[in-house]
C-alpha cells in the first residue's frame, strides 16, 4: 500500500507507524467531565467499515504525522495532509 | 445418527447411514427467546450450551454468509493457555479444558490434539517474562515448563542455533497446548446446537435492530425478515463495530487484518506449535502437512480481509531467521481475517451496554482458542443476566475505571497488542 | 522412446542426462522433467494423497496435480516439485514421494479398497474413542500417511534476494495476447515489463501450429521478441511468475537459478520483485479441464490441451496410441496435431452429437474415427490400458495406452480476485471469467476468455494500447497480424454420471463425484463448505483443476446453476512461492540488522561477552583470565565500580536535543514532575506517561542553555518516545515553538563511576575544575572539552549509584576517549564494565528498569506518586486519577530478601502470603528483577505487590512453580544500597 | 548459509576490498570525511529560506539538496535540512547564519557518508531502496529505509549517489549493500 507522503511523495506504509482515527481530540483536563472525555478520547474509536479518516507517523521519512483519508474495505487513499489537530473540522 | 466408527464402516457398506444433514436448514421463526447474531465458532457454541447447559433451546443463530466464514475459518487452529494476567488466564484455562473432551461432548471429531506450543525465549530478560506468565499458568491450574536452550533443541532439532541473530536461550513449554481442526469446530457445535433444537439461519444478514420504546433491544431486521427476540447477543467478532454502529454504538474496538498461510503438504517435520521469541512468525503442521504460520497483524484498520506484503515478508523473514529449511518449501494459500483489536488486548464478554443486548466482542487474534470457554460464559451471562465469574473481568467498563487486562502493557494503541 | 523424430523446441544438440528414483535418463535442453520423462515412457510418477492410487502426468502447467517429486537431494531437497514446471538441467536427480516402499509397490494403496469407508470427512465421524487414542494412535497414524514430499532437514545454502521494480505497464504472460500488449504499450514508450513464467516467451504460440502472418507462430514469436529486445525501455522477465497482487504492488518471483544444478556464484536462487505498475495486462491465459468419469486418473489419462504442448513444443508423443475424449473443438486440434506429427489416435469420442462440418471433414481427411455423443465411462490398467465408451446404447472397450480429455477452458483469473473481486460465470464458455478486477488491471486474451488467436492478437494490443495511455502515454493498438483460429466451439459436459469405478474431481487429494453427492446430502453445499468438507481444491494445484467440475457437479445437486452455486475466492498466490523468495538475505546473522556502539571494536579487544538488547549489540561483561563463571566476571566489574571506579559505554540511550523558546513549557506537559521550572546546567529525573495514565518511559533531561536541552530516554523506547513528542509537537500543539531532533547517534556516550570517577576524568578533561564538585553538583550538566579540544557534554549521574559522570562526546571521539580513559586509567585501575554489572547495580540501588517499565505500571506503582505535580496538565494525568489506579491495594513496588540469606531469588517468581495455596486468587505479585548482590552478600529482588510500600516488613513468598522453588522473603523498601544516596554527592 | 558474508562478524564494518563477482561492471562504493548539521526551521520557514539567500543557497523546502559541497543542504522534513560540509565549523556558522530562526544539532560524529557508483549501481539500489531512483534528477533526496536501516541518499550527479546514515547502522548497511552488490562485484574504497 502506498500512502502519498506529502513532503516525501508516494511511500509504502511500511515506511510509516499507524496511530488510527484522526478525529479525537484531546479534551480540556480542566473540564468538570474530564475523565469521561478522556475516556471517549483515548478508548472509543470510529471503526468504520468505508471511508476514514486515521494518522500516520512517516517514521521512516520526514518524521511528519499525516492525515490520510482510506477507505478501510478497499484501501483506496483520498487525501493526505499533515496532521494538527486545531485544524480539524 | 450417532458418528462412530461402526457407523462409518456400517455406511461404507451400505452407502446410505449419512445421508441427513449435519444441521437443519429452517426458515426463521418470528420470535425466539434469544438471538445469536454471528454464526461463527463463538456464536454457536453460545447457542450449543444456552441449550444444554441453561435449558434455552429457541435459539436462533445468525450468519450473514455460510457458519464458519469469518474468523473460525480464517485462523491458524490453535489453542493454549499461556496468558499472564489473572483477568485472562484462568478464562483460557477453562477454554484449554473444554477442548480436552470437546469430541466426546460433540460427537464430532475436531481433531484436538495436543502437540504442545514452546514459546522461543532469546534473552534473560525475556526469560524472566515467561517465567512469571509461566507461574501465572500453574497459579490458575494449568501447566507451564521452563525449558532450557538443550531441551528446546531436542525438541526441535531443526531450528537455526548456530548462525541466529537472536540466540534461541529456552523456552516456554505449554505441553496441554495444541491445535484443531477449525472448520470441525463450527461444525460440530452447530451439529450439536442443532440437535438440541437450535435454528441455524445461514445466508440471513442482520440489517438493523428492533428497538423497544425505552431503547432496549427488542429483535432484528434480517434480509430474511424482522425477527423478535427476548435477548439478543453480538458475537461477531471482526464486525463488532460496523454492527455496533447501527445501534449508534462505539467500542473501544478497531478492526485489523491478520495474515495466515500455509504451505504445500510435507511428510511429518514439527511437532508442535512454537513461537519466535525475537521476530513475528508462529507455526504448526496440520494432520494434512501443510505447515500453517503466521506473524503480525497489518497494522491499520482494514476490513479488505487480505493483506499485503511487508507484513508477509516480515513473516517469512522471521521463518527463515529461525527455520532456514523453510527456504525450499513453498507458500501455496495465504488469507486474512478480521480481528476485533481491543484497546487492551482483551475481549469483552459482557451484558448491555444497551438493555436487552450483550455483547461477545474484542477476540483480537486469538479468538479460536477462546471458542469452548467463550460460548460456555457468554451463555452464562445471558441466560442468567449476570457475568460468568471466568469473565468478571472481561466487561467494558473496564476502560473507564482503569481495570484494563493489557498482557502487553502498550495501551490503548490495538494494533500493537 | 516417445520422442517424435522431429519438430518441437528442444535443443537435440545438447542431451541432458538425468535420474528419476535412480534410473538414468536422457533429455534435451528445452525439456521440462514431465517432457523428459513422457519421452521415455515413464507413465507412472507418482501417487495420490489419501489413496496413494497410482499416477501420471496430467497437465503441462502450474496446474499439474499428480507430477510431483523431490528434486535435488541433501540440503537442496524440494518437496513436490511439479515435474511440468521443471527445467530439465544436466545431473537432475528426482525421486517420486508418497510411496513406501516404492513407487511401483506401494503398501498405502490399500486405502484404495477402503475407499468406501474412507470417503469424504470420514475422519470427522470417528476415531474419538477411546479419547487418548487420537493422540497417541489415529492422528500419527494419519500424518504419517498424509503429507507428501519430504523437507530438507538442513538450512537451505542457496541464497535469495529481493528487488523492486518500477513501470507504467506490467504485462503478466507472453503468449499472443501478452506479447501484442506489450509491443502496443512498448511502442508508446511506455516503460514495460513484460514477465513470463515459462523459461521461453510464446506461452501458448510455442504449443499450438495455427500459422500467423502465414507463418509458424514461433516466428511471429521470435519478430516481436526482436522488436521488444530492441526496445529501452521494455524489460523481459522470463522464469517470472507474478503471484500476486497486493496493494499498489504486484509480486512476482523470478527463477534466476533453478533451471541449474546449484545456481551462479553471486547469484541468488530466486529473487522476490515488488513491482509497482501504473496499468497492468493480465494475460495469463487459460487451462484446459477434466472431465469427471471412471478411472480418469489413471496414468495416461491427460488433459487436452497439455497433449498438444508435448507433441508441439517437445515433441514427444505421451502415449503409443491415443485417444481423445472431449467436449469442445479444441480438443480436436489436439487429434489433429498428434495425428500429424506421428502419434497414434485411435478414437475421437466427443459428448457432442454434432460438430462443425470443417471439423469432422478435417478428422475424416485424416481418417480418424470419430464417436460422436459418446462418453469414456471407465478405464483399465494400472496404466492406462483400455478404455470404456458408451454411445448410442453401444460399448465398447479401446485399448489405447492414452486419452487426451477436455471439458474445456478455464481462464486464469485468479490473479483478478486478490482484491476480493469475484470471477463471473459465463456459461456460453462454460467458464469463470474476471469479475471487478484490482484497480489498474485489464484482462486479454484466454484469461478474459477470449480463446480464439485472432481475439487474443487484438484484444493484447488493445489492452496494451488502453494501459499505456492510461499511464499517460500515447499509445496505439499495432495492427493484428493475419491469422485463422481453430474451431473453438464447446457444449458444457463435466460428468459421466453412469460411471465404473472412482471418477476423480481432485486428483491430487482424492475427491471423488461421490464424495461432493455426500457432502450435498449433509448440507455442505455452500462452495465453501464443500472444499473445507470435501478438501477439493486445497491441493497443491489449488483447485486448478477441480474447482470448476466440482462446483458444476454440486450445481446439479442443488438444482442449480453454476453461477447460482457461486464460486471459490482464489486468494495469493497464483501459484506456490517457496519462502525462502519473501525473505531475501534477511536470515541468519543478517535477520535483523545490528547496531553497534561507538566503542564496541575496543571491548572486543578487550575480550567483552556480548549481548543482544533490541537491535543493539552490547558488552556483557569482560571476563578476565582465571574467571570461569560469568557472575564472577560480573561480581568483580561490580566491585570495581563500588570501591574503585569504571567505565561503560551507555550511548545506546535515546537522547533527544530539544531547542527553541517553548521548550520548558513543552516538557512540563510531557513529563509528569515540572522542568520550566529547571536551571541552566543541571539535569533532572523525570517519567513520562501515555495518555492512558500509564508510564511510558523515564530518563534525565538536561537544560544546557537557556532554550537547549538534552533529554535521555531508555535504550527500549528511543523511537517511542521520539514519535511521541513528534506527535504532541505536531498534533497537540503546534503553536509550541519546539525544535526537536534525535541525536542519540551524534552523542557517544561513556560513564564513569565510582569513588575514583572524578580523579580520573580529571585526567582527559582539558579543564578540570569544571567538574569540581562545586561546579558539577550531583544532577549538574556542563559543556566543555576533553582529550585536548574534543567537544564534551559531562553530566553528573549515575545510575550505580556511586559518584558518577556521563561525559558524552561526538560519537566518532567516543572510541578514542574509552582508550584514554583505559590508559590513562591503567594505574587507577580502571574496569570496563558490562550490562550485567550495571543490572546488578541498578537493583541494588532499586532503580527501575525494563521490567519495571513493562506498560502495565502507574507511576504510583513505581514509586514516584509524589513526583506528580497536581499544578499542571500533563500527558496521561486525566487517565491516571482513574479509580484502579488510585486503588491503595494496586501492586506497588517493593524489595525482597530471602529470609534465609543464602538462598537465591530469581525473576519471574509470584508472591504468595505464607501458607496460602497456589492459586490466582491469592496471588499478591511477582518479581521482576533479581540478583546475588556481590556488595550486600547475597540475594535481592525487586518486584511488585499488592499494598505496596505500607506492606514493608512482611514475610511472604516468593513462590516460582516453573522453577520449582518457594522461598520467604521479606519485603523491604527497593534501595538496597546506600539508600541515602549518599556515596553520589561525594 | 548462503549469503557470502555469512561468515565475516557482525562486529565491525567491512574492510576495504573487492567482494563479491570479479565483473568490470562492478560498483564502488567509498566513505567521504564531512562534517553534517541538522538544521530546524521554528515556525517561520520562510525567514530561514530567506537567510539561507545570504548563504548564497536557495534553500528548497522539500526533498532535495540545496547548496554546494561546502554546504549542502538535504531537505529530510518540512523545516528541516541535513547540512552536510567538507570545511570545519560548520555548527558555528549555521549558528550564525540562521539563529533563532532555525536551531542547529550537531550531527556530524553521529552520520556516515558514503557515495556509490558504477554501471551497475541502479540494480544494485533497486534491490535496497523501494523508491523509483530512474525518476530522480540530479539533487533529489529521500529519506527512507533500505533493508531495515533508514538513511537519506540522494543522486549527486549523473552517476554517484549518497547516502547518510546512523554511525551504529554503519556495519550492518555495508553488509546489505555488499550483498546487494555481489552478482556485480562490489569495490569498497573503506
Amino acid at each position: 500500500m502506498l500512502i502519498p507522503c506529502p513532503y516525501c511523495g508516494v511511500r509504502d506504509a511500511q515506511e510509516f507507524s499507524y496511530r488510527g482515527d484522526a478525529m479525537p481530540v484531546r479534551p480540556d483536563p480542566a473540564a468538570p467531565d474530564a475523565e469521561e472525555k478522556f475516556h471517549d478520547y483515548v478508548y472509543l474509536r470510529d471503526n468504520p467499515a468505508g471511508a476514514f479518516k486515521e494518522i500516520w507517523h512517516h517514521s521512516a521519512g520526514c518524521r511528519r504525522w499525516v492525515e490520510v483519508e482510506r477507505d478501510t474495505l478497499t484501501h483506496e487513499i483520498k487525501a493526505t495532509r499533515f496532521s494538527a489537530e486545531g485544524r480539524r473540522a | 445418527m450417532r458418528y462412530s466408527l461402526f457407523n462409518v464402516i456400517v455406511n461404507g457398506l451400505t452407502k446410505n447411514l449419512f445421508a441427513e444433514r449435519a444441521w437443519r436448514d429452517p426458515d426463521p421463526r418470528p420470535a425466539y427467546d434469544v438471538l445469536v447474531i454471528g454464526g461463527g465458532g463463538h456464536g454457536l457454541a453460545t447457542a450449543y450450551y444456552l441449550a444444554k447447559n441453561h435449558g434455552i433451546a429457541n435459539v436462533a443463530v445468525l450468519e450473514k454468509g455460510w457458519i464458519g466464514s469469518g474468523n473460525a475459518g480464517r485462523n491458524t487452529t490453535i489453542f493454549r493457555s499461556n496468558y499472564l494476567l489473572p483477568g485472562n488466564e484462568p478464562f483460557y484455562e477453562h477454554s484449554l479444558k473444554l477442548w480436552e473432551g470437546l469430541e466426546q461432548e460433540l460427537n464430532y471429531n475436531v481433531m484436538a490434539s495436543q502437540r504442545g506450543i514452546v514459546n522461543l525465549i532469546h534473552s534473560d530478560a525475556q526469560r524472566d517474562a515467561y517465567v512469571r506468565r509461566g507461574n501465572a499458568m500453574r497459579l490458575a491450574g494449568a501447566d507451564s515448563e521452563l525449558l532450557d536452550a538443550a531441551q528446546v533443541r531436542k525438541l526441535l532439532p531443526f531450528l537455526n542455533y548456530d548462525d541466529a541473530r537472536f540466540p534461541i536461550k529456552g523456552g516456554l513449554l505449554q505441553a496441554r497446548a495444541g491445535t484443531a481442526r477449525h472448520d470441525a469446530v463450527v461444525w460440530g457445535y452447530a451439529r450439536g446446537a442443532d440437535k438440541l433444537g437450535v435454528d441455524i439461519l445461514q445466508n440471513c444478514e442482520v440489517t438493523g435492530f428492533l428497538r423497544g420504546a425505552d431503547g432496549a433491544v427488542t429483535g432484528v431486521e434480517t434480509v430474511r425478515g424482522p425477527i423478535r427476540a427476548k435477548k439478543v447477543a453480538l458475537a461477531v467478532a471482526g464486525s463488532s463495530s460496523r454492527l455496533a454502529s447501527k445501534l449508534d454504538l462505539r467500542l473501544p474496538i478497531e478492526s485489523f487484518v491478520l495474515q495466515a498461510f500455509v504451505s504445500e503438504a510435507i511428510k511429518p517435520l514439527i511437532p508442535g506449535v512454537f513461537t519466535f521469541g525475537a521476530g513475528h512468525f508462529y507455526i504448526s503442521q496440520s494432520d494434512k502437512g501443510g505447515l500453517v504460520f503466521g506473524g503480525d497483524l497489518d497494522g491499520y484498520n482494514s476490513y479488505a480481509q487480505r493483506g499485503n506484503l511487508p507484513v508477509i515478508e516480515d513473516v517469512m523473514e522471521g521463518g527463515m531467521a529461525l527455520l532456514p529449511l523453510l527456504g525450499r518449501l513453498r507458500l501455496l494459500r495465504q488469507w486474512a481475517g478480521l480481528c476485533d483489536m481491543s484497546m487492551d488486548g482483551s475481549p469483552i464478554i459482557d451484558i448491555g451496554p444497551l438493555p436487552g443486548l450483550y455483547l461477545n466482542a474484542g477476540w483480537n487474534y486469538g479468538g479460536f482458542k477462546a471458542t469452548p470457554a467463550s460460548g460456555w460464559c457468554f451463555a452464562h451471562t445471558i441466560a442468567r443476566d449476570e457475568p460468568h465469574p471466568l469473565t468478571a473481568a472481561m466487561r467494558l467498563d473496564r476502560f473507564r475505571t482503569g481495570h484494563v487486562i493489557d498482557e502487553k502493557g502498550v495501551g490503548a494503541q490495538p494494533n500493537l497488542h | 522412446m516417445s520422442r517424435l523424430d522431429k519438430g518441437g523446441l528442444i535443443d537435440r544438440a545438447q542431451t541432458r542426462r538425468f535420474t528419476f528414483d535412480g534410473e538414468y535418463f536422457e533429455g534435451f535442453q528445452g525439456d521440462t522433467l514431465a517432457s523428459a520423462l513422457l519421452a521415455n515412457n515413464v507413465k507412472l510418477v507418482g501417487r495420490s494423497f489419501k489413496y496413494h492410487r497410482p499416477r501420471g502426468i496430467v497437465g503441462g502447467a502450474t496446474e499439474e496435480p499428480n507430477g510431483l517429486v523431490e528434486l535435488r537431494s541433501g540440503a537442496r531437497r524440494e518437496p513436490n516439485t511439479r515435474m511440468t514446471t521443471t527445467e530439465l538441467y544436466d545431473g537432475l536427480e528426482a525421486f517420486s514421494q508418497n510411496r513406501w516402499p516404492s513407487l511401483d509397490f506401494d503398501v498405502l494403496a490399500i486405502n484404495g479398497l477402503l475407499s468406501p469407508f474412507f470417503g469424504a470427512a470420514f475422519y470427522y465421524k470417528t476415531f474419538m474413542w477411546p479419547k487418548a487414542a487420537w493422540e497417541k494412535f489415529y492422528e500419527p497414524a494419519i500424518r504419517r500417511a498424509a503429507g507428501l514430499g519430504r523437507a530438507a532437514l538442513e538450512a537451505d545454502p542457496d541464497a535469495y534476494e529481493k528487488s523492486n521494480a518500477f513501470c507504467d505497464v506490467l504485462v503478466i504472460g507472453s503468449g499472443p495476447a501478452g506479447l501484442s500488449a506489450a509491443l502496443a504499450a512498448g511502442r508508446s514508450g511506455a516503460r514495460v515489463i513484460l514477465a513470463e513464467e515459462d523459461f521461453e516467451f510464446g506461452g501458448r504460440l510455442l504449443s499450438e501450429r495455427t500459422p500467423i502472418n502465414d507463418a509458424a507462430p514461433t516466428e511471429f514469436v521470435a519478430k516481436t521478441l526482436a522488436e521488444l529486445r530492441a526496445l529501452p525501455n521494455v524489460r523481459l522477465m522470463r522464469r517470472t511468475s507474478v503471484v500476486a497482487i497486493y496493494d499498489d504492488c504486484y509480486a512476482a518471483v523470478e527463477r534466476v537459478g533453478d533451471h541449474l544444478r546449484t545456481p551462479e556464484k553471486y547469484k541468488p536462487r530466486q529473487i522476490l520483485w515488488r513491482i509497482a505498475a501504473k496499468r497492468a495486462v493480465l494475460a495469463a491465459g487459460a487451462l484446459d479441464r477434466p472431465i469427471v468419469f471412471g478411472g480418469n486418473d489413471r496414468p495416461g489419462v491427460m488433459l487436452a490441451a497439455p497433449v498438444q504442448s508435448y507433441v508441439n513444443r517437445f515433441a514427444v508423443a505421451p502415449a503409443q496410441r491415443m485417444a481423445v475424449f472431449a467436449n469442445n473443438d479444441a480438443a480436436w486440434t489436439t487429434a489433429f496435431d498428434a495425428h500429424d506429427s506421428g502419434a497414434e489416435i485411435a478414437m475421437l469420442i466427443d459428448t457432442r452429437d454434432a460438430v462443425a462440418p470443417a471439423l469432422a471433414e478435417a478428422a475424416q481427411k485424416r481418417n480418424l474415427r470419430v464417436i460422436l455423443g459418446g462418453e469414456v465411462f471407465a478405464t483399465k490398467g494400472k496404466c492406462l490400458e483400455s478404455i470404456e465408451i458408451r454411445a448410442n446404447g453401444h460399448t465398447e472397450r479401446l485399448a489405447v495406452d492414452g486419452l487426451a480429455m477436455s471439458s474445456g477452458f478455464s481462464p486464469n483469473v485468479a490473479l483478478t480476485c486478490h482484491h476480493g473481486g469475484k470471477p463471473v460465470w459465463d456459461e456460453s464458455l462454460a467458464a469463470f471469467v474476471p469479475g471487478k478486477c484490482p484497480p489498474g488491471l485489464h484482462v486479454a486474451g484466454a484469461a478474459a476468455g477470449a480463446y480464439a488467436l485472432s481475439d487474443c492478437l487484438a484484444q493484447g494490443a488493445a489492452k496494451g494500447a488502453l494501459a499505456a495511455t492510461e499511464a499517460g502515454f500515447q499509445a496505439t493498438a499495432p495492427d493484428t497480424p493475419k491469422t485463422h483460429d481453430t474451431p473453438r466451439a464447446l457444449k458444457t459436459f463435466w460428468h459421466v454420471e453412469a460411471s465404473k469405478g472412482m471418477a476423480f474431481v481432485d486428483f491430487q487429494n482424492d475427491v471423488c463425484a461421490k464424495d461432493i453427492v455426500l457432502a450435498h446430502q449433509e448440507g455442505f453445499v455452500s462452495v465453501e463448505h464443500l472444499k473445507r468438507y470435501t478438501t477439493m481444491g486445497m491441493a497443491t494445484d489449488q483447485g486448478k483443476l477441480s474447482n470448476v467440475p466440482g462446483l458444476a457437479i454440486m450445481a446439479k445437486q442443488r438444482g442449480k446453476t453454476i453461477a447460482e452455486t457461486g464460486t471459490t475466492m482464489f486468494r495469493p498466490p497464483w501459484s506456490p512461492v517457496t519462502l525462502g523468495a519473501f525473505a531475501g538475505h534477511h536470515r541468519g546473522k543478517d535477520f535483523r540488522p545490528a547496531r553497534l556502539t561507538p566503542t564496541h571494536a575496543l571491548a572486543e579487544e578487550l575480550g567483552a561477552v556480548f549481548t543482544e538488547a533490541g537491535p543493539w549489540l552490547r558488552a556483557a561483561y569482560f571476563p578476565r583470565q582465571g574467571e570461569t563463571d560469568w557472575k564472577q566476571s560480573v561480581d568483580r566489574e561490580v566491585r570495581a565500580v563500588r570501591e574503585n571506579v569504571g567505565v561503560i559505554d551507555v550511548s545506546t540511550f535515546g537522547k533527544i536535543e530539544l531547542q527553541g523558546p517553548d521548550v520548558g513549557k513543552f516538557l512540563d506537559r510531557i513529563y509528569i514532575n515540572t522542568f520550566s521550572t529547571l536551571p541552566v546546567g543541571k539535569a533532572r529525573y523525570g517519567v513520562m506517561l501515555r495518555e492512558d495514565g500509564f508510564v511510558m518511559d523515564d530518563g534525565t533531561t538536561a537544560r544546557l542553555s537557556e532554550d537547549r536541552w538534552i533529554m535521555t530516554t531508555t535504550t527500549a523506547n528511543a523511537a517511542k518516545v521520539s514519535q511521541h513528542l513528534d506527535f504532541c509537537l505536531q498534533v497537540l500543539w503546534p503553536d509550541l515553538d519546539v525544535r526537536a531532533v534525535s541525536v542519540s547517534e551524534q552523542w557517544g556516550q561513556i560513564a564513569v563511576a565510582g569513588p575514583r570517577s572524578r580523579g580520573l576524568i580529571a585526567q582527559i578533561v582539558d579543564d578540570p575544575a569544571a567538574i569540581s564538585n562545586d561546579s558539577l553538583p550531583y544532577m549538574g550538566a556542563v559543556e566543555t572539552s576533553v582529550l585536548g579540544g574534543v567537544k564534551a557534554r559531562i553530566f553528573r549521574l549515575s545510575f550505580s549509584g556511586e559518584l558518577g559522570f556521563e561525559i558524552a562526546v561526538p560519537a566518532h571521539e567516543a572510541e578514542q576517549l574509552a582508550r584514554k580513559l583505559l590508559e590513562t586509567g591503567a594505574e587507577w585501575d580502571v574496569t570496563f564494565y558490562g550490562l550485567e554489572a550495571l543490572a546488578v547495580m541498578r537493583i541494588e540501588k532499586g532503580h527501575v528498569s525494563g521490567p519495571e517499565l513493562n506498560g502495565q505500571t502507574s507511576a504510583a506503582d513505581l514509586g514516584f506518586g509524589r513526583m506528580a505535580s497536581t499544578k499542571k496538565d500533563y500527558i496521561g494525568a486525566v487517565m491516571a486519577r482513574r479509580p484502579a489506579l488510585t486503588d491503595p491495594e494496586r501492586m506497588g513496588f517493593v524489595g525482597f530478601k530471602p529470609v534465609n540469606p543464602k538462598e537465591v531469588l530469581r525473576a519471574g517468581a509470584h508472591v504468595l502470603a505464607q501458607g496460602a495455596a497456589a492459586t490466582t486468587a491469592n496471588d499478591l505479585g511477582y518479581l521482576t528483577s533479581a540478583t546475588v548482590s556481590p556488595t550486600l552478600g547475597g540475594a535481592i529482588a525487586l518486584g511488585f505487590i499488592k499494598g505496596g510500600a505500607a506492606r514493608i516488613g512482611e514475610i511472604v513468598r516468593a513462590w516460582d512453580g516453573v522453577r520449582g522453588t518457594d522461598i520467604p522473603v521479606e519485603i523491604c523498601a527497593p534501595a538496597f544500597y546506600d539508600p541515602k544516596g549518599e556515596r553520589l554527592h561525594g | 548459509m548462503a549469503d557470502f558474508l555469512a561468515a565475516l562478524p557482525l562486529g565491525k564494518p567491512l574492510p576495504a576490498g573487492l567482494y563479491g563477482a570479479q565483473n568490470f561492471e562492478r560498483v564502488a562504493l567509498c566513505r567521504l570525511p564531512v562534517d553534517a548539521c541538522a538544521l530546524v526551521a521554528g515556525r517561520d520557514v520562510a525567514a530561514v529560506i530567506e537567510k539561507a539567500k545570504v548563504l548564497g543557497v536557495d534553500l528548497c523546502d522539500g526533498p532535495r539538496r540545496s547548496g554546494g559541497d561546502d554546504c549542502a543542504l538535504i531537505g529530510t522534513g518540512p523545516g528541516r535540512w541535513l547540512v552536510l560540509s567538507s570545511a570545519s565549523g560548520l555548527a558555528a556558522r549555521l549558528e550564525a547564519a540562521f539563529a533563532p530562526e532555525a536551531s542547529t544539532f550537531e550531527q556530524g560524529g553521529g552520520l556516515v557518508v558514503l557515495e556509490a557508483s558504477g554501471p551497475t549501481l541502479p540494480a544494485v539500489l533497486a534491490k535496497l531502496v523501494p523508491l523509483d531512483l530512474a525518476t530522480f534528477a540530479d539533487d533529489d533526496a529521500a529519506t527512507v529505509t533500505a533493508a531495515h536501516i533508514n538513511l537519506t541518499l540522494w543522486r549527486h550527479d549523473a552517476t554517484h549517489w549518497r547516502f547518510a546514515l546512523g554511525r551504529s547502522y554503519f556495519a550492518a548497511f555495508l553488509r546489505a549493500f555488499a550483498c546487494a552488490a555481489a552478482e556485480y562485484g562490489l569495490d569498497w574504497a573503506g
